[in-house]
């Protein structure tokens, strides 16, 4: 495994909808060793206030070396990281953790949620790079409404695939949950679900997963000071007792493995 | 082990921890380099002082549950609870990757009793690369032992004497600032056979959560590090300084070299650097470099002149 | 002093503390908004909560030799040594002024001995607008006195009695965090018969100048104050709050009124607000009207549904 | 005494030398309010690290409601503080403190040494508006080298005003110190010294003053918290004993009233 601690320098920055912003970076060691499913820590500032990075997905990487993460501002952090401008650098680890387990794409259906679908673009691409019958990975995107929606489901309509909606408001696709889609479309049990969202959405689409048989992986948060197994911060409860990591153990888990009552 | 021999034309960093010699005086904090194999993709692991490893128990622990970690105004809080793989697993497992790097480990050890401190000393006395022991006695997440162990000089010195009895290797005691008079602690603990301190632990600390009413941690209280705490480290050291004779390892909110040579002004001869590795996995080997070249840029015969040179009145 | 009346349309922010009412729960902390009268250009003086002015001693103090502070990381050290006008100038040239503004005044006395905390607070006694009384036993700059005092529960208790016997005022006991354990000191205070506890007085540090190979401060030592300490702040108020049943005051890094509620949450009746004021000199109204925005959103019946509501479990 | 605390918005940055800057920012009350001698606090950063604000004299005041400061980085404060852009907010305190108390411009000799040229450009200027019959008051102002010297002697010469100079490194005007230019112009009794820069330079030109028995006056730095005589952390050694504070008693003194042994 190669990780990286590199200073990188902004290129891009989009407000994609009302506090969500995505950034692209040029990263080219860390954009090429990166798999779907895996994240970066991001050294905000340059003082000890912010003191610790901060996660983000992996969004995005191209082959000339560009990196993207897609990020809502909820806090001090993503405030700061959402103002910093082209041609600042910054200071990215990365690619940490372990990705999802990919599998046949003619088998696979993504499903994210909110600023869970942030790595679900990078999993797609990767899916459709692997396609060769034609049949692509089935893909299911929710938010809470069309603003937020709209812009993430162009991007992978641009990879060729066709996107089901779901919004909390109905303003886009279905009106209600991922899940009721992901009932809707009954899969078979041969199928793959890679999920990453809101922890009550994957929870309900474990617990969905579990009773057709599906196979489901989810990508969990936790908070992480160190994203490299040194800390132990990010304790995720097993089914089993006891607790993983999610920093280098996961973030991506088969659901199956994860307690999700707590 | 070997004086640590210096190569032509480079700047002496070489320190001493009792029978122990380092290649220089800057050492990784328990809890926060994990078992070094995790830091090999982003810092020379050769170049490190000492590897000072996780905590380890007798029996493995699992720690607390989450959320074990948040961050606070130039800090942060743990609550981790000793999650570690147990000296067994510890020995069999993840001893063998730092033990062969070819620098001295050290390896940090919690009980809920002084028999169990023994026999951890006594399951590590023989184990290939165990360079030095550190006695954690100062931890604040676990409830049993700990925070009276740390905070009473009378049990700290029987532990100590405990794990001195159970095995050769230099052991290295670590004081908690959760203490009216770390002096009084400090000196029972020299007089009980340490044959070095380290200091500080965490501050005991606790966060809250406006909007959820509940508590950061689901441990309620944790252990707060961090540059934040660098004052009160520093004067902890500084005093220790003052009444013991024995090596002082100074530890806390360590981010630069020249935070490390203010902590050996203060009285220390060799550092450990924690928090700090979560935000720059490189730190230790930038605190080395910055060392050196302030060494040979003051013209220093070595780094050893550092050593609690603090001017004072 | 009569109960404060509340205008229609208004959230009920009053708390009392003992026999004291105040209008709003946010005070200043002694030593960081002088006399009161150096920030009425900044901020609505009849707007805060209660008035804590500088230490005052039974003679005049110089205080202790420049560099006094210095900043370190979310926090900064102060080592002023008790520069006060002592009580007699203070009563006749400082006290007029706060005494006018409408809200409770509090006087924070110091002494080198438990007779000087008691003829300080006779000569207080009778004064006009002196609402209470806090008592500083854990200021760390002062050697003789101050240090023993703060940290020995029995000398802690003695002097509680005696500032209690030599005035009528309610008197709040202020805790030092350099401890073992903040509860011990706590409840001896309140057998003692204090009104009131609060806490956190600073953390002792230090800072070191790598250049000069000096200390930053010219007394060496001195206390930490800032964001940096709030974490241990609040683990204290916290742990007193499981213990005592007398009001706690909350004092340690608070910038926001969030800081603030998390303080209450924990079982604070009222905060400080300290070197806050220095950054922000409108820091205390910028609180008051926080506070105020999230009981009126909140829908909360007063600001006293917060005190000690912290979910644990 | 009205002082203020405002967001004022920075309207020039300039770059004077290496690591000397001056800002200009649209600062109406407090540039209205301020005597020449008088400082403010800039809270630089929004965050918590830096913590404290940190003090500067104010350089010049406009009518239109400009003021300027000029500094030299040292640190992180000051290092953050130089890389603000113009249009950006910050938050001022002041005018804090006493200024200089001016008197009749024939007989003022203003003699500033490094950084402590900021204030002398405010008090010659204002110097200036009270010359009636025309005879200026002097300046000697002292730097290391031309490069830092240059750039500020052409603001008082704009004023109509001749200077003195002098260089550490006899790049400009006399080679040596302020205090040697001092002596050789020699200065009535009638006179008053209006000084600012490093302690060593205001040592010496006190003991010079006092021998040759003529007022002189210092604004002199310490380390500050608060700026405002709350804190007094800015303690100044007094002769007669004990300490005035630099933020409200000064930071200009009667050079006679300070300890200058320590
Ligand atoms: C592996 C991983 C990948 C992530 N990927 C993305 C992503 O692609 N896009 C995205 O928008 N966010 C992502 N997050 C969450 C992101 O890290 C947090 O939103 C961010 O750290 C908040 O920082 P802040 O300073 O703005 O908020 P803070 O001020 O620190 O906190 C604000 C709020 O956010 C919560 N929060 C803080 N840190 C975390 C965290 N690590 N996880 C969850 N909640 C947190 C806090 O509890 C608080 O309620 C990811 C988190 C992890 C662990
Ligand atoms: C009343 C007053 C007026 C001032 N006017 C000016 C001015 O017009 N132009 C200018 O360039 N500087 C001025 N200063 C000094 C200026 O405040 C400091 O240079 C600045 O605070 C340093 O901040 P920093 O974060 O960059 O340095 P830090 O990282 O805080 O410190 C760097 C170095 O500067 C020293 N230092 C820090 N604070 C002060 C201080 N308050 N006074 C003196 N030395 C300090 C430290 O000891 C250290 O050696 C003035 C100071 C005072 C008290
Ligand atoms: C996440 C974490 C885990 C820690 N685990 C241990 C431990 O197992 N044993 C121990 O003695 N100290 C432990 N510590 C304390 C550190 O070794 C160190 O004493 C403390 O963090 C102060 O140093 P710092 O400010 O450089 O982090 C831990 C600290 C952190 C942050
Ligand atoms: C400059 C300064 C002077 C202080 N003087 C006193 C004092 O005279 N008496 C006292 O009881 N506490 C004094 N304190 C402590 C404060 O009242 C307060 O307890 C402490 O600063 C923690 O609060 P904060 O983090 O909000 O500043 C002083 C603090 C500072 C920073
Ligand atoms: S974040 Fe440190 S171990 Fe996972
Ligand atoms: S800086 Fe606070 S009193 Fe002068």
């Amino acid at each position: 495994m190669s990780q990286f601690q590199k200073k990188v320098e902004l290129v891009r920055s989009e407000v994609i909808a009302r506090d969500v912003v995505r950034l692209t970076f040029n990263a080219l060691e860390i954009a090429t060793a990166a798999l779907p499913g895996q994240f970066v820590m991001i050294q905000i500032g340059s003082g000890k206030d912010p003191l610790l990075r901060r996660p983000f997905s992996i969004h995005q990487t191209s082959s000339e070396g560009y990196l993207q993460i897609l990020f809502k501002v909820v806090g001090r952090g993503t405030e700061l990281l959402a103002q910093y401008r082209v041609g600042e650098q910054l200071s990215l680890l990365g690619p940490l953790g372990k990705g999802f387990v990919l599998g046949e794409p003619s088998k696979a259906c993504l499903v994210g949620g909110g600023m869970g679908i942030a790595p679900m673009l990078f999993l797609a691409s990767r899916f459709q790079q692997l396609t060769t019958q034609g049949v692509v990975p089935k893909v299911i995107l929710g938010a809470r409404n069309r603003e937020e929606l709209l812009p993430l489901i162009g991007d992978f309509e641009a990879l060729g695939l066709e996107v089901l909606a779901a919004t909390d408001d109905g303003s886009l696709g279905h009106h209600g949950l991922v899940t009721d889609v992901l009932k809707i479309i009954n899969l078979g049990s041969d199928f793959t679900v890679f999920s990453c969202g809101p922890r009550p959405m994957m929870a309900a689409i474990h617990h969905l997963c579990l009773k057709e048989d599906i196979r489901c992986q989810v990508s969990v948060e936790s908070a992480m000071a160190c994203g490299m197994g040194a800390c132990l911060g990010c304790a995720v409860p097993l089914k089993a007792g006891g607790y993983a990591h999610a920093c280098s153990d996961g973030p991506v888990f088969e659901a199956g493995e994860l307690l999700w009552s707590l | 082990m070997e004086p640590v021999k210096m190569k032509k034309d480079e700047v002496d960093l070489r320190v001493t921890i009792g029978s122990l010699s380092l290649q220089n005086p800057v050492m990784t904090a328990s809890g926060t380099f994990g078992y070094a194999r995790e830091f090999e993709d982003f810092v020379d692991l050769r170049r490190l002082g000492a590897v000072v490893v996780k905590g380890i128990s007798l029996k493995p622990r699992s720690g607390n549950p989450p959320p074990r970690i948040v961050e606070t105004a130039c800090g942060m809080l743990n609550a981790i609870g000793l999650e570690n793989v147990g000296v067994d697993r510890f020995i069999s497992d993840k001893m063998p990757y730092p033990s062969a790097l070819g620098v001295p480990v050290i390896v940090n050890i919690l009980g809920d009793s002084v028999e169990e401190y023994s026999r951890i000393a006594e399951r590590l006395a023989g184990v290939e690369g165990v360079a030095a022991i550190e006695v954690n006695i100062s931890c604040p997440n676990v409830k049993k032992g700990g925070v009276a162990f740390g905070t009473d000089p009378k049990m700290v010195a029987v532990v100590t004497a405990a794990v001195k009895q159970s095995c050769q290797v230099p052991v290295i005691v670590k004081l908690s600032p959760n203490v009216t008079d770390v002096t009084v602690v400090a000196k029972a603990v020299q007089d009980a056979g340490a044959d070095a301190v380290s200091l500080i632990n965490t501050l005991i600390g606790m966060a809250i959560n406006l909007t959820s009413r509940r508590p950061r941690l689901a441990n309620i209280i944790g252990g707060l590090s961090g540059p934040a705490i660098k004052p009160v480290a520093l004067r902890m050291v500084y005093q220790v300084a003052q009444v013991v004779t024995i090596p002082i390892i100074g530890i806390g909110g360590i981010t630069t070299a020249e935070d490390a040579m203010e902590f050996m002004l203060a009285g220390a001869c060799a550092v450990q650097i924690g928090t700090a590795n979560f935000v720059n996995p490189r730190a230790i080997e930038d605190v080395v470099d910055g060392i050196a070249t302030y060494v040979r840029e003051q013209q220093l015969g070595s780094v050893r002149d550092l050593i609690g040179a603090l001017r004072v009145g």
